[in-house]
């Protein structure tokens, strides 16, 4: 049986996988379809100072392999999270991240310093990628000198580890990731969505009322895989891997190219069962290779110089 | 614990034009109840639908273990659907949302039920259950044009039944609310789905006294994604179709 | 009947529907299919000045819902290009697009100036984004100030409009794109493939031989979609429309979005009449919109203001 | 003029160890004639698979209008394919790329054919033309282990077969090198197709008059896009294993 523990800053997880930002509520939901303390940690909505109603519908719409969505951070504010969501997913055995969104570098200090000081709050991550929030929210996350200055304030403030949330959307990656790294961030989120749009044949419009919108899915994880593999050689803090992920080949594939733990977004949709199958599926296949802890994958192929079978039991 | 199926098709055969009739046979039979509710379909297995379906529930038959949806092909996911056949297994999850009451009324109560196109479906199941109930039913059901008509001799057998159809190639010519402009003056409560159009329409001749159902693009389906919101009509938020919906009372959201 | 005719600098076209390059060879392989004067435009494969091998195989790796690939440029050099395919392709009656790739400006001058002097050649197109080249090619792509300058000297010395082909994997597309129409381009090509990575489970390693490669197919096209409408509106020059087309309607997409002319790619594996049969359907799903000509309806997304129904007819 | 065919599926059933034999039928046929060509298939309708799938051509039969491919579930794409249904249409371009000659050799020439495991198809249809030409065939076809084996019987009818399988369970133990070393001393031209690994082993033992046929990754299957070229042996150029292939002089590239 190979150990599936992995062991993050602030984390210690059961299994490497978790639900992704924004596609599992609060928990509450997929709590009626099976026991949240299963997962290896569960990552909430992102939350802003203040409540925030969003963008208007469509907000979601299907694409080859994948999908958009414009949610637009829809979500009850600071203190409603903290007084009721965050105190309600205590009852569970489970490290909880929280997902924070903001305008201003403030935004994100506040939410992050109140949430740390919840007893079940492990870790927070930085949304800087949000591409569906018009003011600033997407600057944070193109510009180095922006997104490190934005980890070191929240760092100062935030008594959990912070988590940096990059936005593949960005001519250089590796850049972003090491001005983050740079600026105290413990690890790194990636990838969010890609830009997208579609258009309505018979409207003539973009089928999101937003315009454009972040596309998820399989359609994404080559890009995932690619900016992975390439962000985990030039940093040396953990990269929780998300792009695409539907089973537990996918997040193997994730892992093998650099994270050190595999976050499920859309597939939640597909099926509610996404994340506890994924484990099951990831705990058989693992048993494939001559490892003892699943977190000696992470970063294979590229630690593993030659195309050496790496089956061998 | 709420479930996925893999339900198994007993039947899957058009009806109308572009409209299929699916029977569906499975255990999640015994979870529904209320009328309006909906099922969330993955029409095919593989990459062609990232996301699921919402389809309403039309007819259950609790003894037999079934139930039955309608459903218009449109695109992708509908017609993948459509090429399903009797004997395979549809994933199915639900049921979901909050449906039509069907309690709490007085005795005899009258119901005029207005649907439009592909928003009768569910008014059958619930038509069924208010005459089982002892309420009385009107039905007022709108289509294009006559190859669209279906279930109007199902809604006959529970009650009154007029159809429009926009180019009067059956029934009176026009829409629901020309209907009932010209025939229905008494009724106690009313319950319609349709097009929003149609919904606007109804809401603004029979005022907040009745339920409107609503139609969204989904995600989850099930609460978790924020996909489905509608304005709340007093108040600055939003309600979920999937979760506090697809059924509102019509004073308490903007159709 | 609506006017499938579009015409672009340098390119009088039946209909708006090309191969894209890279995807097409030399056309010689698909005139066995059918009669290339069928098509809007030939666009024929990257032409360096000298023969390039390109890169190892596996060359090419399915995704969901797309394909990565690393050819690497492979192509048989200008003089045998200009020699023998060019020529080849002076019986049919159609535009021919010359797709230009080069280490230094000098190599894209060399070829661009020495094609234009062809006779059936109507335009280049600098592909200044290929991603599986490592030296100079992406930097061309991703540099405003870099770009402007290649689009500037080569239009010094090529006799024929110029179209650059932009890349996707940068942060601010539109900024590319206004640098190189100040250079001077014609109009622009977008866009070229996202670069993504597959690993194989079994060796562990990335399943492409060069690593990573370029994505294409039917996932990117919201990418692409999303990319044309923000650039259509940001440029007077025409763009060239391509990513993830498969049918007619992926087509109209694209150009509803902003593109006056469309490119399919990968969609000619799967189906070697691809582009004559999106030229049909183009033909016939043209008919549903109240315009004389297809031409109107570039652009249409960002051009109508409200949400009223094109489909009137 | 090049074309596709939706040709009709006759039999897809399983023969060996994830081994299917798929039959069918169409105008295609017509054109096929060379042993060792293959075609390009697409496995199944929307987004499951970009690419079409290349299968080597196993069995020719003209007169009734059929061909049969025999494959190997592997990825996705096979799977797909192995659910395909007897009646059902599939998707196929070609016959493509060079096959083995099968003319200009002298009477009765004694013909070597080495084949591994998926490898040993496109050797059937070649076994019956070289035997039609009067010429001798020998055949040395290896696999895993005796699960794997298939068309033992059929090469059979057709001359003298030696199978290997590595862990002994039928036939020799070991490669078909191993049977090569040990029975096979007489032959004029050899012919082979399998795994890189036994085509170097081979080539290394019997030298350049033969022929092997390769196989590499590919996008188009018809020499337009350059994702399968294969090393040239003498010279830097590279060839397409789609066009100029798959089948090569085994002097003319690099196994
Ligand atoms: C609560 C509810 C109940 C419904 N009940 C029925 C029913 O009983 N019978 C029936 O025929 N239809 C019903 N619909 C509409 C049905 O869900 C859509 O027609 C269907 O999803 C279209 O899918 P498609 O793949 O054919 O279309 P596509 O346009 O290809 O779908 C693309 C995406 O858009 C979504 N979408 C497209 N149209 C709609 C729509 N009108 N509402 C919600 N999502 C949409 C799809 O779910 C999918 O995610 C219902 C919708 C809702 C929200
Ligand atoms: C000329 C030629 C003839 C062939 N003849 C046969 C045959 O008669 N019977 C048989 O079982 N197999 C044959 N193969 C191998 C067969 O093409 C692959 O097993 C098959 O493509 C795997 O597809 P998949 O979707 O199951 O696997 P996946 O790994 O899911 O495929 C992913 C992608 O990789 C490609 N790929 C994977 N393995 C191979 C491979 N070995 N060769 C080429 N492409 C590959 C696929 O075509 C697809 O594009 C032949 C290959 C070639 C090139
Ligand atoms: C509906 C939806 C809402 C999302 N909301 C958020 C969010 O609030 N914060 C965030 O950081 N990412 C958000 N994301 C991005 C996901 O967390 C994830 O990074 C992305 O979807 C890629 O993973 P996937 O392909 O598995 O979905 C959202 C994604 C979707 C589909
Ligand atoms: C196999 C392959 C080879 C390509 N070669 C080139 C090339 O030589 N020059 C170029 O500008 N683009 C090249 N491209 C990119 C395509 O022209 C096109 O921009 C991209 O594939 C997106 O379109 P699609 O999704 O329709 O394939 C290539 C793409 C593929 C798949
Ligand atoms: S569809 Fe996800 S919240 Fe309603
Ligand atoms: S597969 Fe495209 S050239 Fe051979």
């Amino acid at each position: 049986m190979t150990d599936m523990r992995v062991s993050l800053p602030g984390l210690e997880m059961k299994n490497p996988v978790m639900p992704a930002s924004g596609c599992f509520g609060f928990g509450k939901e997929y709590s009626e379809f099976y026991d949240l303390s299963r997962l290896g940690a569960i990552c909430v909505k992102a939350v802003t100072p203040e409540m925030r109603k969003g963008n208007p519908t469509p907000r979601v719409a299907e694409t080859g392999g994948g999908m958009l969505n414009a949610i637009g951070l829809q979500n009850p504010g600071l203190s409603h999270v903290m007084e009721d969501e965050l105190i309600w997913l205590q009852q569970f055995d489970v490290p909880v991240i929280v997902n924070i969104a903001g305008n201003t570098p403030d935004d994100y200090c506040r939410v992050a310093s109140a949430v740390s000081d919840l007893p079940n709050v492990s870790a927070v991550e930085l949304n800087i990628s949000c591409p569906n929030v018009k003011e600033g929210g997407i600057a944070f996350g193109t510009d180095p000198v922006i997104a490190r200055e934005l980890t070191e304030k929240v760092k100062q403030v935030c008594s959990v580890p912070v988590y940096v949330k990059l936005s593949p959307n960005v001519t250089d990656i590796v850049s972003i990731a090491r001005a983050v790294e740079a600026g105290g961030a413990d690890g790194l989120s990636m990838i969010n969505t890609l830009l997208g749009m579609r258009i309505d044949l018979n409207t003539g419009r973009p089928v999101l009322a937003n315009g454009s919108g972040g596309l998820s899915g399989a359609a994404i994880k080559p890009v995932a895989v690619r900016m992975i593999h390439a962000v985990s050689q030039e940093v040396s803090i953990p990269i929780i891997g998300m792009g695409g992920v539907t089973c537990a080949e996918d997040a193997l594939e994730l892992i093998l190219a650099g994270a050190s733990a595999v976050a499920v977004g859309t597939q939640n949709f597909a099926d509610p069962f996404a994340c506890p199958s994924i484990i099951d599926g990831l705990t058989e296949t693992v048993k494939r290779y001559n490892v003892n802890a699943i977190s000696e994958l992470t970063g294979r192929s590229w630690r593993t110089s030659d195309r050496q079978i790496l089956t061998a039991r | 614990m709420k479930r996925i199926e893999r339900m198994k098709i007993l039947k899957n055969r058009p009806i109308a034009s572009r409209i299929y009739e699916l029977e569906l046979e499975g255990d999640l039979v015994k979870e529904m109840k209320s009328p309006g509710q909906f099922v969330h379909l993955k029409a095919a297995d593989g990459l062609d639908t990232t996301l699921r379906r919402p389809i309403s529930i039309c007819h259950i038959d609790r003894e037999a273990g079934t139930f039955t949806m309608l459903y218009r092909t449109e695109g992708k996911g509908t017609q993948l659907l459509s090429r399903r056949q009797a004997g395979e297994r549809l994933d199915v999850l639900g049921p979901l949302g909050t449906g039509f009451p069907v309690e709490g009324f007085s005795h005899q109560t009258r119901c005029l039920l207005i649907g439009g196109g592909i928003g009768v479906p569910p008014l059958y199941e619930l038509a069924r259950q208010l005459t089982a109930r002892g309420h009385k039913v009107t039905t007022v059901i709108g289509f294009r044009s006559a190859e669209d008509v279906f279930y109007e001799d199902a809604f006959r057998e529970l009650g009154y039944v007029y159809v429009a159809t926009e180019d009067g190639s059956r029934g009176t010519k026009g829409f629901v609310t020309d209907v009932i402009d010209r025939h229905i003056s008494e009724w106690d409560r009313y319950f319609t789905c349709g097009p929003r159009p149609m919904l606007r329409a109804v809401e603004a001749r029979l005022g907040p006294d009745g339920w409107v159902s609503l139609e969204e693009r989904m995600g989850c389906g099930v609460g978790a994604c924020l996909a489905c919101v509608c304005d709340e009509k007093n108040g600055s938020g939003y309600r979920k179709v999937c979760t506090d919906g697809p059924v509102f009372r019509a004073e308490e959201v903007v159709v």
